[in-house]
């Protein structure tokens, strides 16, 4: 089971901030096309995987790191601090 | 080192005198303050959202880069997070080194990582709508300097 | 704009609070504070000269130079000059600007033309002795940048 | 009558912070070769021009510029602010 989080847009555009998720994606990729299989609003919130950035256990990594070990998976889009 | 992520507001003068009084030897004190500008009075609201499990996580990932790359003698980071009026201040960075350059340089190295690196998202929220703040192109190119 | 040319200490958190304050519109806001550094205990007092009626002239062309260039919302100078001891506070400027990056530069650029065209000259005074504190080419050659 | 001023080392090695000098030099470099004549306080002071700076009413200047009309010359090292 993967604690998956959702930010800012991706939230607004999936409708929750946070759900568990029973999988067995390899990679974080294979996470996101099963998610936007499920439906149209992560079909529409994963459309442009460029847009997106993703960490796993709170620290920023690629879409093809794997989830081999990953509690937490958090998407958002590019941060905009400062 | 202190890194602060709040809701509340900070109080720039007290941080700024406390931070210049404790750092002994060093020649240089760099601050820099980020301030809601009111878009010509279109705006009502900034919130910032915050991912809060990671957020002091990676300033203290960036603070001590900086830290270490620039021989500092002290790092101050506060950034807030909720909903901010125009005119509120933001966050603010505090650098310590024995010269100048060096406290400049990484002002500017913790605001460019801070601004790109990380994880908090701004929405403007003006009388015709609420809209996210789009990350610029410039911001992603100014970390390619460090 | 404000510059003062002083013999007495100033409050840099009143004056970073106070300045960050009058910068409506501007989100961005820079302050640079210059400290006379103890030279590992050596250091018995820095003993700062300036030409009185050039300072003040100078710094202002210095500063105006800097508004226009930048657009910045507003500028402080104050700059200290008499007996100081270790740990004293010799100077502050503080920049705003609309964006980050123009606070930065504008805030450089006033530091490295107050090092090298303000008519001040530093003295440090040691258990040793005195000497005049001599100019640097780095100074002197980071003026090209601009 | 020329105010002549001096700082920082050039004050010391000269021995005074300030003086009026009556002079027909016509650039501020025929007014050093007077000085530099006057005694040796002068010549240690002047030994090396590229060692120092120049203002004329109180804005820097070239060591060729001309002295017509100018009422304050400062003599002095390279500042050293901030």
């Amino acid at each position: 089971m993967l604690d998956v989080l959702y930010f800012a847009w991706v939230r607004e555009r999936i409708g929750i901030p946070r759900e568990q998720v029973e999988t067995q994606a390899a990679t974080v990729a294979e996470l996101v096309e099963e998610l936007k299989a499920r439906e149209e609003r992560y079909a529409a919130a994963f459309a442009d995987p460029s847009a997106l950035r993703v960490a796993l256990d709170q620290e920023l990594r690629d879409f093809d790191a794997p989830l081999a070990g990953v509690r937490e998976v958090a998407f958002f889009p590019p941060m905009t601090g400062g | 080192m202190r890194i602060a992520v709040q809701e509340d507001p900070f109080d720039l003068g007290a941080e700024s005198e406390a931070f210049a009084r404790n750092c002994a030897g060093m020649g240089a004190v760099v601050t820099f303050t980020g301030i809601v500008r009111d878009l010509d009075g279109a705006l009502t609201a900034m919130e910032i959202e915050h991912y809060a499990g990671m957020t002091e996580r990676a300033i203290t990932g960036i603070a001590e880069k900086a830290m270490a790359r620039w021989g500092l003698g002290d790092v101050l980071v506060i950034h807030r997070h909720g909903r901010l009026k125009p005119g509120e201040r933001i966050m603010m960075v505090a650098t310590a080194a024995r010269h100048r350059k060096d406290a400049f340089e990484a002002a500017e190295y913790l605001m460019d990582y801070l601004k790109s690196r990380a994880p908090f998202w701004k929405k403007e929220i003006t009388a015709r709508g609420a809209g996210w703040v789009a990350a610029r192109e410039e911001d992603e190119a100014a970390l390619n300097r460090w």
